[in-house]
């Protein structure tokens, strides 16, 4: 079978099947958190992706291990990609001692160095400024990495955003500042917090590119930021991708959503990024049903084994509530 | 007349009378529009007042107090809701910067009567960014009121005269009170708790137990323990941390010589600090013992029951305290 | 004579040449600080805004009383032209007891609300969101009145900025915004502080429109900003206007400025915006040699005044340095 | 080996033996590159370091904080200078949210060795904004470390162990004191003044006064009056403000038993507060006399020398103070 040809990028057969993968199991990784929410085995603060995976997976797929990725908190599925087992993220979520806080926090709250994840505090906008000096170290030391730097359209009205980009701007930083406008910023819809049509427009403020594209379209977010990656490494500087979506649960899993219209939620489940991308595999013959089978099964024992790992991690130890804060 | 309420309930209303009395209140922040805020504290605001007075911001919590600061140059009284207290200090500059030394740099020819709701501390499994206890930073800032109640009756009463004080107060309203502190309310417009002015919750000879916000009910109960024991506890509610209440916590030293003081806050530099200074200072030599401290351990709040409860005093430690006082 | 028509808002010849004097006056209160710091009578803090008058009094001429200035630090000339006695002014740079702030602070680090005067902190930017809060109020009680705020292009980069022009654009409110673009901010050129040519486009980020014009012409800035003003006044929304200009001293007057070249400066003198404006104004027949004298000497008196006040102004009484915290 | 040099000499000596010593220290700033700093701190560090060591930001406060944790987090020490410190208010969150807790929150798994360079104090006619003292809002944030030297010796050992320390380390330099104190300084590249120890200034068994900063001179200076009226007073220079070395303020206090604290900012939570609880709290026993503190009143700092110079704590003043405290 030929390698799919709709990007510049080339894709093997391999390869789509692997984002495929990553999709759904990010999917089931969320999913299966708003279960567990629900079943009390996981407290508050759980901001599911569900609807957003496209961006996820087509801005981490084939980053290199020495890249490194600024989530917000809606993407804990980067996490993944960037090799965070399941399990010891499973664990985070369930504030065991093998999260990667140790109990300390969840969620996004911790970061792996090794791995090119930095975790942020719950400041919006705040992981912005430290993408930049990260950036910044890439160009001092003349290597080729690149910073993907995500933020919600409503985490684009802080302060540090503004700096940040700008920062990003006049020094030509090796970053990719991933936008995920999915219309809300918890009840607030995007026109009551900024009176523009897209986000990307921002960019110009900061002296680069800025593009709007379809957050729900695996290909088209992987090709725009592949493009911005191969600019970032060749010291062209940052891009700024604002990928349109939607979020279809609440802004948490406590928030019921009333200030939306359940024709709009319809409309954006049918857009739904996964179905569309495995009818196009299937249309290309890249994915038979028993491939399909294969993927869902491997994604359900991950997953499985994940949140038993979590539910059988240890307790933190008490003390360990005033340990490391010293180094 | 009272009614039994919630401490939610009592800033909701205190908010709504406010805005019902003076043409000048409004609040704003993040979500606090038909939403109606992130606990539901201004459920409803939008239908009675409308959008106007009750205004969605961007997330720029800098910008929020800004705005109210340039509200209240206008003669407006501002309320501006921070989601979480954590992220005040987001907006930390227009707080200590613009807000406090206004009316000094205008040479008293202003004053700046803004309120800034901080929904703060901890044992609501927040972590380290929603659990925050941050009114040391602004006691230090001269210039600034701060206030913390710890009943519905003191949430509503100071919230109004919060609103109705010339100066920036920044109104500390704890979470896990929110639904679970339940008593009753006055029920008249004009009745508000005084800014400056302490509450002994409970009255006894032996030591004093300064205190506020959540940590009042477990220090309550903390006294009943030593009652039995045959230590009678004087416990103060200092309501309003800047100013405190001098007056009332020297009353209560000159007749018990022994001083614990227990907070949420973290104990460097947290507001024991300088109770315990200020005691030592104008009441040395009534104190037969060393005041003492207990408060949250220097460090971050975390996220897992089992770290947070290690941090968090509770009754059983400031019952251990207070033993280890009687005894000194 | 007939009134000069170069815009659209009609000016007397009258206005005219009270625009003269209060570019005049406003370069020569700047000349005397200098002049006092270097003598000591003065302490620190002195921004001039020498070569940059035409913005000031192009911004602030035909303002209402009870529309609203948000100065920045090299703007005192707005504190006069909004009615404060240059005496009164001249004190506050003594630092003296008949200062605004009596003597807590200088320069515009104090307001006058009668007079629609903010004055700000030192932290630049932060005056913007404040500017938006009084923008807001008028436009709560539906009158027509204005606020200008000014910031320069350094200033821009702050996060205040950001969240400042976002939310008055979101909420449409009177604004002009001014940006003083005098191509550093401190030793920093414009370049290396942005990777882009006009500050101007920024308010593309916040949806309303952004214009750079001359910011040494005095009648271009007036006609800019009447025309922002009249949209303001109407419901319009915000205006961000970049003028484009140069400060002739140092940063402070304590600042050598050696980060610049002669020749530059050179350039820029010569287009000071007074001697442009003087010989227009003769050419249209406006201004006779004996009303330019008559003027200077009107300047002169007024500022030998305001000095002589100042000098003979109490200091503050020590005790005042505790009094007036709160209300 | 040793050299006389002025406080920003020695400030500016640190700085350039550590970036010699290790690449991965490097300085960003306002105005520090070409120009040199608005203090001249950094002068010629472009020229042997070049632009991208000794690096000029936009005006953006909060986002150098955000790229100093960034790239520490790949190994770098980055010294970030505020121009003045009163901006470090504009960098607040980044630095009590991002900076001092990120270790913590990585389960240990990373730290952040950076160095935020904060001139502060008044008497130089700065006003409100160019005048603060800000080092209690940092001393309350648990992760960060808080130093304040008081001679050239210090400057220098202080801030080349501050670079080296791996913790965010608030480095709060006196602009009275840049050209004004002179003194040796060690020109061996390893000699450094190890962070959480005070300095005795003068040694004396009647009084212990704490002190530091640009109230250490006028604390020796009182204290010789003192001794001319036959009271000896043990001077300490805390220089580490957060930890603060309780051993040897301890270590005096046992020996005296009256303990005086003087500082230059504000009174109500100024680090004083602190001082005076945890000696009350550990060594009430051996107080002859309440613990006292002579500061700054809770006000601002106002530009007029004659306001200035009633709020400044000063020889005479410190003077009355041990006076009043030796006759208690
Ligand atoms: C500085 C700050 N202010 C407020 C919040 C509370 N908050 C958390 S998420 C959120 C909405 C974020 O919207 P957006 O940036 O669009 O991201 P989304 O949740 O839609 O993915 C808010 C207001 C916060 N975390 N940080
Ligand atoms: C938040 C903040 N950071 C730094 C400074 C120090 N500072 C004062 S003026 C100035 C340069 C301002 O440049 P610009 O905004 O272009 O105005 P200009 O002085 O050129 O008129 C700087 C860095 C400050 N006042 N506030
Ligand atoms: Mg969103
Ligand atoms: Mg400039």
């Amino acid at each position: 079978m030929p390698s799919i040809k709709r990007t510049k990028f080339r894709l093997t057969n391999d390869q789509l099947l692997e984002i495929l993968y990553w999709l759904k199991l990010i999917r089931a990784f969320d999913e299966r958190l708003s279960v567990l929410v629900r079943q009390g085995k996981v407290r508050s603060g759980v901001y599911t992706g569900l609807g957003q995976e496209a961006i996820v997976v087509g801005t981490c797929y084939g980053l290199r291990r020495e890249d490194y990725i600024c989530p917000l908190h809606r993407d804990l599925g980067t996490f993944l990609m960037k090799g965070v087992e399941p399990g010891v993220m499973m664990a985070q979520m369930f504030a065991k001692a093998t999260g990667l806080s140790k109990g300390r926090d969840s969620a996004l709250h911790s970061g792996v160095p090794e791995l090119g994840i930095f975790g942020n505090t719950s400041m919006l906008g705040s992981n912005l400024p430290v993408a930049a000096g990260i950036g910044l170290t890439f160009r001092m030391e003349q290597v080729d990495h690149v910073v993907i730097a995500y933020f919600g359209e409503g985490a684009s009205n802080t302060g540090d955003f503004h700096e940040a980009l700008n920062f990003a701007g006049v020094q030509r930083l090796p970053i990719v500042f991933i936008c995920e406008n999915n219309l809300y910023a918890y009840s607030v819809p995007f026109e009551k917090s900024m009176a523009i049509e897209d986000v990307a427009v921002r960019a110009q403020s900061y002296g680069f590119d800025g593009v709007a594209i379809n957050g729900n379209d695996v290909l088209a977010v992987y090709q725009a930021t592949q493009g911005a990656i191969r600019r970032a490494r060749t010291g062209e500087g940052p891009t700024l991708l604002e990928c349109k979506t939607y979020r279809w649960h609440g802004h948490s899993e406590h928030d019921k959503a009333f200030y939306r219209t359940d024709e709009e939620l319809a409309m954006w489940r049918s857009r739904d990024p996964i179905p569309t991308f495995t009818t196009y595999l299937q249309h290309m013959n890249v994915l038979e049903p028993a491939r399909l089978e294969e993927i869902d099964a491997r994604i359900n024992t991950t997953i499985d084994e994940a949140v038993t790992f979590a539910e059988n991690s240890p307790e933190p130890e008490p003390t360990d509530a005033i340990t490391d804060l010293y180094a | 007349m009272t009614k039994e309420i919630t401490y939610l309930e009592a800033i909701r209303e205190a908010l709504q009378e406010e805005m019902r009395r003076d043409p000048k209140v409004f609040v704003l922040g993040e979500d606090v529009g038909p939403y109606g805020g992130a606990f539901g504290v201004t459920q409803g605001f939008v239908e009675e007042f409308g959008e106007r007075r009750c205004l969605d911001t961007p997330i720029s919590e800098s910008a929020i107090i800004g705005i109210s600061v340039g509200a209240s140059l206008r003669g407006y009284r501002p309320v501006a809701e921070m989601q979480f207290g954590d992220f005040i200090s987001c907006a930390f500059d227009q707080i200590v910067n613009q807000a406090a030394t206004l009316r000094y740099r205008y040479g008293g020819r202003a004053s700046v009567p803004i309120v800034v709701r901080a929904p703060c501390g901890g044992r609501v499994s927040g972590g380290l960014y929603h659990s925050q206890n941050t009114e040391a930073w602004f006691i230090h800032r001269p210039g600034l009121k701060v206030v913390a109640p710890s009943t519905p009756y003191d949430a509503k009463g100071l919230l109004k005269a919060a609103i109705r004080d010339d100066n920036p107060v920044i109104y500390m309203e704890h979470k896990y009170l929110y639904r679970r502190a339940r008593g009753p309310v006055p029920q008249d417009d004009e009745e508000i708790v005084e800014i400056g002015v302490a509450a002994t919750r409970r009255e006894g000879d032996d030591i004093t137990l300064l205190t506020y916000a959540a940590m009042v009910q477990p220090a309550l109960e903390a006294a009943d323990e030593l009652a039995k024991e045959g230590v009678e506890v004087d416990v103060i509610d200092l309501r309003s941390l800047l100013p405190f209440d001098k007056a009332a916590i020297f009353r209560s030293v000159e007749k018990t010589g022994r001083v614990l003081i227990a907070h949420e806050d973290v104990k460097t530099l947290g507001i024991g600090a300088e109770l315990s200074a200020v005691i030592v200072e104008e009441r040395f030599d009534w104190l037969d013992a060393p005041v003492v401290r207990l408060t949250y351990p220097d460090t971050h709040c975390p996220f897992a029951p089992a770290l947070e409860n290690f941090n968090l005093p509770d009754a059983g430690k400031i019952a251990a305290a207070l033993r280890r006082l009687a005894a000194y």
